[in-house]
C-alpha cells in the first residue's frame, strides 16, 4: 500500500536526520485523519483516509462500499420494468435521468422507438431533474466551504422543480415514469404554464448564487487554483460531465452522441471552462443550470401531439444482444451496458456511473493540498454516494 | 461602471431575502411584518402539505374489482404483496345461465415496510382494483403495523382523487375512479 | 459618586447576581434574535416558532434538553483538562463583563486600565479552546484547537493595534473616560452629537470588527469550528451541559465585543443632550447600550450568515499582510493628528 | 433521431464506423480476433487476452483516449434463475413457452466463461468502442492502469466482483466489500441471499374448490338464485 510505504519512507528520513543531528525537533510525524464515513462533507458514507503532515495532505485514499447495494446483481433477478425501480435510486437527486439510458438501451435491443411526444416529455423531465440536481450542488458547495445560506436557497428553489416533477410522475425523488416504448402517462393540464413560471424562478436562483458565491472574493480565494485537473488527466481517469468540461474538454453527450432525445431540436450551448479548478467546476455547473432552464423553456413550447407509448407487448421480453447506452446525466456520463438473452430480465447490467470515475481522480488531485481544500475539491467534484457505490 | 465588490453584493442578497420573508405584502401593507406568509416552509403539524393528485402516497384497494389474479403480487419487485383467495360458485348473470366460478379474496396485504412505491402493481392491475392516493400520514411506531390488510387498504379508497385532465395534444383518455 | 451607599459585600453580591443573570440572558437574546430569527428570515424560513410566543422560549427548552444529557468523556481524554476547558472559556467571558459600562455608574468595576484588561482577559479563552482541543483526544478537535490558537494569536494583534488609535485619541485606557471623551468631543467645532470615534477612527473600527469576527470565530474566520470540515473542531467531543457552556461563552463573548465596539466607537451609553454624569443615564444608558450592541451584533451575524469561510493560511496572510500594517498606519496617523491639532 | 433517418446520414455513420473498424484492424493486426458492428449504434471488438494492454495502448494512440469503464461478464447461466418459482419464472403469463436455456455468448463471440469488457471513446471521431477479451482458466490479465489511470478502481472492482486478477496492479484489495468477504458476488453461481431467505409470495395460487364439494355448492347457489327470483 502506497500510504504505508510513504510513511515508512518518512520515518526512515527522520531517523536519518536525527543521526545527522539536523534539527529534528521540528520534524513531525504524519497523522492519519479519517474524513468520514460519517462526515458532513461526504454526503453520505464515503471515507477519505488522509495522511496529514500538519494540515497538508500527503496521501488521500477514498474508501467506499459503505452503501454498496449490489444493483448490478439485483438487476439480474428482476424483469426490465422492475429494474427501473432500482435504477431510480442510483443518483437519487436526479432520478429521472437515471431511468432514461437504461430504458433507451432496452429499446435499442428491442428495436422500438418511443413516439416523438414521449421523447420530448422525456427530455423535459430529464432536464428538470438536471436542474433539481445541480441546484442542490450550487447551494451545497457553499455549505462545504462555510456559507450557510446558499443551501437553504437551493432547497427552497429545488422544491419548486421537484413539485413539477411530482405533478407529472407522482414521485418527487423516484419518478419511475419511463417505460420501454414511451412513458407511463401524459402531462396533466396546466403543467406547462406552471413549469414556465418555475423556470423563471430558477434563473433568479442562479443569479442569486452568482451574487452570493461566484462573485464573492472569499469564495474565489477558496476555489481558484484549488484541485486543478488538466484535460489529459481528466480523460485518462474517465471524468465526465461538468468536471470534464471544466477542464476545457468540449464534450457533451447530449450534443455529441444524442441517443434520440429532443436536444437537437432546440438551441442551446455547451459551456466549458479552461481552468480545471474547483471554481471552474462550480461555474460550469451554474451555467449548465441556466442553460437547462432555457432548454426546458424551448421544449415546453413545442411538444408535438400524439401518443406517448409505442406498440410494445404487455410482457416485455428483450431479444438477445448487447447494448451500451449512455446519456449526459446531471453528474456526468451515466451508461448501462445491458446484456440480454431474450429473457424477461437482463442477463447482466454493468452500470457505469459518473461519480465512480469522478471520484477515482481524488488520490491524484489531493496530493499536497490543505485539509480545507479536501472539502472544497470533494464538493466541487460533486458526487452522490449512491452513484459511487451503486 | 465599476463593479460592486462581491462581498457587498452577497450581503445584499441575504438582506433582500430577509426583507422579502419579513414583509411579503405589497403596497402600504408592506409595513406589517408577516413572516408566516413570507416563509416558504410549511409548518407541518399545524398546516398540511398538499401533494399533487398523482403523488404516490399509499395504495388503495377497491375490493369489488379485485379478482385475486395474482398479477400484482407476481410483478412486485420487492415481494411485498401477499394475496390469498379461493374459488366459490356464484349465481349466473342472467336467467337460465349456468353457475359461474369466481375468485374470492381472502387476504390482500401490502407490507409498506418493504414497498418501494414504484407503482408497478397499480399499473399491471387489469381490473382497476388498485389506485394511488396522495395520503401520506400513516407512519407507525411499530414496523409490523405497516402491513396494511385489505380493510385498511379499502379505507384509503375514499381519498383517491379523480384522474387529472391531460395537457393539449395528448391522446390519452382520462380514466375514471370507481366509487 | 455611588448611587446607593452599600456595604462592600452587598455591592459584590448584587454585582455577582447581576452578572450571573446578565450573561446567559445576553447570549439568549443574541441567539434568539439573530441565530434563530434573522438567519431564518434570510433563508426564507420562520425559525423556531412553537415554544413560547414566536418561539422565544426555544433556547430555554434547548438548555433544559442539554442539561438532561449524559456527561460523556472520550475514553482517551485527559479528564480533568477536558472538564475544565469550557469553564475556562466561560470565565474569560465573565471577566470581560467586569469592565463593560452601561451608564456613568452602571459598571461592575471601573478600572483605569479597562481597555488593557479587556484585551488581556478576552485572550484567555484561547487557553480554554486549546485545552479542549488537546484534551479531547480527537484529531479533529486537535486540528481545531491548534487552528484556534494560531488564529486568535494572529488576530489579537490587529485588535489591540486598532484599539490603540482610540486610546491615543481619548488619551485614556479607561472605558468610562473613552465614553466621556466621545461625549465631550467636537468635530470641527460641532459638538451636539459629541465625537463618536467611528467618524475619526473609521479604519480602526473596521479593523476592530474584522479582528473581533476572527476572535469570535464567526463565519468568514470560523476555521476552528468549521462544521463541514472539522465537524465542530475543538468542541466536537462535548455534549450536554459542557457544550452549552461553550455555546453560551461564544454568544456572551460576541455580546461583550459588540459592547466594547459600541463603547469605543459609537459613544457608549451617552445620549446627546445629557450631561456625561447625569444620573438619569444610569437608567437610560443600558437601553442605549443595548440598542447599539444589537446594531453591531446585527452586522456581525449578517456577515456570518452570508460569507463562506477562508482557509487558515489565507487568514494568516490577511492578518499579517493587510490588517496589521493598516492598524499600524492608523496609529501613526492618529498620533500625527493628535500632535498637530 | 426521428423515425425516418435521412438515408445519406445513415450511409455516413456506417462509413464512419466501417472506416474505424478498418483502421482498428490495421492497427491491432493479429491482436484483433473478431468484431461486431451494429450500424449507427456501437462497435465491438474482441482482442487477444495476452495483448490486452497492447490493445489499450494502440486504441489510445488511435485517439481513444477517453476512458469509460472496465468490467466483465460471466456467461454461465445462473443456477437459480430469478429465484421465483420455476412454474412462473418463464413469464408472468403461464401459457408462455418456457425460455430455452441459451448458452451462447454475445457480440464478437467468445469461448470462455468470463469475458472482460472495456469501453472507450474517441473525442475526434465522436465514436465509442467496446473492447472485449476472453479470459482463460488462470483468470489473469495485464493491468491497463499505466495506460488509463482511471482503470485502477475499475480493475479493483472487477477483481473483487469476478475474481479476475490484473497483473501489475499494486493494490488489488477490495473496493466495496469488507476485507474478509469470501466469494465473488457478480459471478452467476454466487447465491443472492436476500432472495433465498424469503419465499416468493407469487407462488401462492388461488385455492380451488374441492371436487367433492363442487356439485353441492353449485346446487346451493342455484337454489338461492331461483328463490331470489333470478336476481343475484
Amino acid at each position: 500500500m502506497t500510504a504505508t510505504s510513504d510513511r515508512e519512507q518518512m520515518a526512515y528520513v527522520s531517523a536519518q536526520a536525527a543521526d545527522a543531528r539536523v534539527n529534528v525537533e521540528l520534524d513531525t510525524g504524519d497523522m492519519t485523519l479519517n474524513i468520514g464515513p460519517q462526515h458532513p462533507a461526504t454526503h453520505g458514507t464515503l471515507r477519505i483516509a488522509c495522511q496529514l503532515d500538519g494540515e497538508q495532505v500527503v496521501v488521500a485514499e477514498p474508501i467506499m462500499g459503505y452503501m454498496h447495494r449490489g444493483y448490478e446483481k439485483l438487476c439480474e433477478v428482476r424483469t426490465y420494468p422492475q429494474c427501473t425501480t432500482l435504477i431510480n435510486r442510483i443518483d437519487w437527486l436526479g432520478s429521472f435521468a437515471n431511468e432514461v439510458p437504461f430504458i433507451l438501451a432496452a429499446e435499442r435491443l428491442m428495436e422500438v422507438e418511443a413516439p416523438p411526444r414521449a421523447q420530448w416529455i422525456r427530455t423535459i423531465l430529464f432536464e428538470l431533474s438536471r436542474i433539481a440536481n445541480l441546484a442542490l450542488f450550487l447551494g451545497d458547495m457553499g455549505v462545504q466551504i462555510g456559507a450557510l445560506t446558499p443551501v437553504f436557497f437551493a432547497f427552497r428553489d429545488r422544491e419548486r422543480v421537484l413539485n413539477q416533477i411530482e405533478e407529472v410522475t407522482g414521485g418527487r425523488f423516484h419518478p419511475n415514469f419511463d417505460r420501454i416504448g414511451g412513458l407511463k402517462d401524459d402531462l396533466p393540464k396546466g403543467w406547462i404554464e406552471e413549469t414556465h413560471a418555475v423556470m423563471i424562478k430558477m434563473r433568479t436562483f442562479c443569479d442569486e448564487m452568482e451574487d452570493l458565491l461566484v462573485g464573492n472574493e472569499i469564495f474565489q480565494a477558496r476555489c481558484r487554483g484549488v484541485g486543478v485537473i488538466p484535460s489529459d488527466v481528466a480523460l485518462g481517469y474517465g471524468l465526465s460531465g461538468a468536471n470534464l468540461r471544466a477542464s476545457g474538454v468540449d464534450w457533451d453527450l447530449r450534443r455529441d452522441a444524442n441517443p434520440g432525445l429532443a436536444w437537437n431540436e432546440v438551441d442551446w450551448k455547451v459551456w466549458t471552462h479552461p481552468d480545471g479548478d474547483s471554481f471552474a467546476r462550480y461555474w460550469v455547473r451554474l451555467q449548465e443550470t441556466r442553460e437547462a432552464t432555457r432548454i426546458v423553456d424551448q421544449l415546453l413550447g413545442g411538444i408535438p401531439s400524439g401518443p406517448i407509448m409505442a406498440k410494445v407487448p404487455r410482457i416485455i421480453k428483450v431479444p438477445a444482444g448487447e447494448a451500451y447506452l449512455s446519456t449526459e446525466n446531471p453528474l456526468g456520463e451515466m451508461g448501462y451496458y445491458v446484456v440480454s438473452k431474450g429473457d424477461l430480465g437482463p442477463f447482466r447490467v454493468k452500470i457505469r456511473t459518473p461519480s465512480f470515475n469522478n471520484i477515482s481522480v481524488v488520490p491524484w488531485v489531493m496530493k499536497g493540498v490543505y485539509v480545507p481544500d479536501v472539502i472544497t475539491i470533494l464538493g466541487s467534484l460533486y458526487f452522490i454516494l449512491g452513484d459511487i457505490d451503486r | 461602471m465599476p463593479q460592486l465588490p462581491g462581498l457587498i453584493k452577497g450581503l445584499g442578497v441575504t438582506a433582500r431575502t430577509a426583507g422579502r420573508t419579513l414583509f411579503p405584502k405589497r403596497g402600504w401593507k408592506t409595513l406589517i411584518p408577516a413572516p408566516q406568509k413570507g416563509a416558504v416552509t410549511v409548518q407541518y403539524p399545524h398546516e398540511k402539505e398538499a401533494p399533487p393528485d398523482r403523488a404516490r402516497g399509499v395504495i388503495a384497494l377497491h375490493e369489488e374489482n379485485c379478482t385475486a389474479c395474482m398479477l400484482c403480487s407476481r410483478s412486485c419487485p420487492d415481494w411485498c404483496i401477499y394475496i390469498e383467495g379461493h374459488k366459490v360458485k356464484a349465481p349466473p348473470r342472467r336467467e337460465g345461465g349456468k353457475p359461474r366460478t369466481v375468485n374470492m379474496l381472502d387476504r390482500f396485504d401490502i407490507d409498506y415496510a418493504l414497498c418501494m412505491y414504484c407503482g408497478i402493481c397499480v399499473e399491471v392491475c387489469p381490473f382497476d382494483a388498485l389506485f394511488w392516493t396522495p395520503e401520506y400520514e400513516y407512519s407507525e411506531p411499530r414496523i409490523a403495523d405497516l402491513l396494511h390488510d385489505k380493510d385498511r387498504l379499502g379505507e384509503w379508497m375514499e381519498t383517491v382523487p379523480d384522474f387529472l385532465d391531460y395537457e393539449a395534444g395528448s391522446e390519452q383518455k382520462v380514466r375514471k375512479v370507481p366509487r | 459618586m455611588s448611587l446607593l451607599a452599600l456595604a462592600y459585600w452587598q455591592e459584590t453580591g448584587i454585582k455577582l447576581g447581576l452578572a450571573l443573570a446578565v450573561i446567559p440572558t445576553t447570549s439568549l437574546v443574541l441567539v434568539y434574535l439573530f441565530l434563530f430569527k434573522m438567519m431564518a428570515f434570510m433563508q426564507s424560513r420562520l425559525g423556531p416558532n412553537d415554544t413560547g410566543p414566536y418561539g422565544s422560549l426555544q433556547l430555554i427548552a434547548e438548555a433544559i434538553k442539554f442539561l438532561q444529557k449524559e456527561d460523556i468523556h472520550p475514553a482517551q481524554a485527559d479528564r480533568r483538562v477536558f472538564r475544565m476547558a469550557p469553564v475556562v472559556v466561560l470565565a474569560s467571558t465573565f471577566l470581560l463583563y467586569v469592565v463593560l459600562p452601561a451608564g456613568p455608574d452602571a459598571v461592575v468595576e471601573n478600572l483605569d486600565t479597562g481597555v488593557f484588561y479587556a484585551m488581556a482577559v478576552s485572550s484567555l479563552s484561547v487557553l480554554g479552546i486549546l485545552m479542549a482541543g488537546w484534551a479531547s483526544a480527537n484529531k479533529y478537535a486537535l486540528l481545531g484547537g491548534l487552528r484556534a490558537a494560531g488564529q486568535l494569536i494572529a488576530y489579537e494583534l490587529p485588535l489591540i493595534l486598532a484599539v490603540m488609535g482610540v486610546v491615543v485619541q481619548a488619551e485614556s485606557l479607561n472605558l468610562q473616560r473613552i465614553v466621556e471623551a466621545q461625549a465631550t468631543g467636537e468635530i470641527f467645532g460641532f459638538g451636539a452629537i459629541g465625537n463618536p470615534f467611528i467618524l475619526t477612527q473609521f479604519l480602526a473600527f473596521l479593523i476592530f470588527m474584522i479582528a473581533a469576527q476572527a476572535e469570535l470565530t464567526q463565519t468568514p474566520f470560523d476555521m476552528p469550528v468549521a462544521e463541514t470540515e472539522l465537524v465542530g473542531g475543538f468542541h466536537i467531543e462535548y455534549t450536554g451541559f459542557r457544550f452549552l457552556l461553550f455555546f453560551m461563552a461564544e454568544f456572551g463573548t460576541a455580546f461583550a465585543f459588540a459592547a466594547l465596539a459600541s463603547v469605543m466607537f459609537l459613544g457608549g451609553w451617552w445620549i446627546p443632550g445629557f450631561d456625561v454624569d447625569d444620573n438619569i443615564l444610569n437608567i437610560l444608558g443600558p437601553g442605549v447600550m443595548l440598542g447599539k450592541i444589537l446594531l453591531i451584533s446585527f452586522f456581525i451575524f449578517w456577515v456570518r450568515f452570508t460569507y463562506p469561510r477562508l482557509r487558515e493560511d489565507q487568514l494568516q496572510k490577511f492578518a499579517w499582510k493587510v490588517l496589521i500594517p493598516l492598524a499600524l498606519a492608523n496609529i501613526v496617523l492618529t498620533g500625527i493628528f493628535k500632535v498637530v491639532f | 433521431m426521428t423515425d425516418e433517418t435521412p438515408p445519406d446520414e445513415t450511409q455516413k455513420i456506417d462509413e464512419e464506423r466501417d472506416a474505424l473498424l478498418a483502421d482498428l484492424s490495421e492497427g491491432l493486426n493479429e491482436i484483433l480476433i473478431e468484431s461486431h458492428l451494429r450500424p449507427h449504434e456501437d462497435l465491438w471488438i474482441r482482442v487477444d487476452k495476452n495483448h490486452w494492454q497492447d490493445a489499450a495502448q494502440i486504441a489510445k494512440s488511435m485517439g481513444f483516449a477517453y476512458f469509460g469503464f472496465i468490467s466483465a461478464i460471466d456467461w454461465q447461466l445462473a443456477p437459480e434463475g430469478r429465484y421465483e418459482d420455476t412454474e412462473f419464472d418463464g413469464g408472468l403469463d403461464e401459457e408462455e413457452d418456457p425460455v430455452e436455456p441459451d448458452n451462447s455468448t454475445g457480440y464478437a463471440g467468445g469461448e470462455t466463461r468470463f469475458q472482460l469488457l472495456m469501453q472507450l471513446y474517441s473525442l475526434e471521431r465522436q465514436l465509442g468502442l467496446v473492447v472485449k477479451a476472453d479470459l482463460g482458466d488462470d483468470m489473469t490479465v495485464d493491468s491497463v492502469r499505466e495506460v488509463f489511470p482511471g482503470a485502477d478502481w475499475h480493475e479493483r472492482e472487477t477483481h473483487e466482483m469476478f475474481g479476475i486478477s490484473f497483473a501489475g496492479h499494486p493494490t488489488l484489495q477490495p473496493l466495496y466489500l469488507p476485507t474478509e468477504f469470501e466469494g465473488h458476488p457478480l459471478r452467476k453461481d454466487f447465491p443472492l441471499l436476500a432472495r433465498q431467505v424469503k419465499p416468493w409470495p407469487g407462488v401462492v395460487d388461488i385455492e380451488e374448490i374441492p371436487e367433492h364439494l363442487e356439485a353441492q355448492l353449485e346446487a346451493e347457489v342455484m337454489a338461492a338464485f331461483e328463490a331470489n327470483g333470478g336476481a343475484s
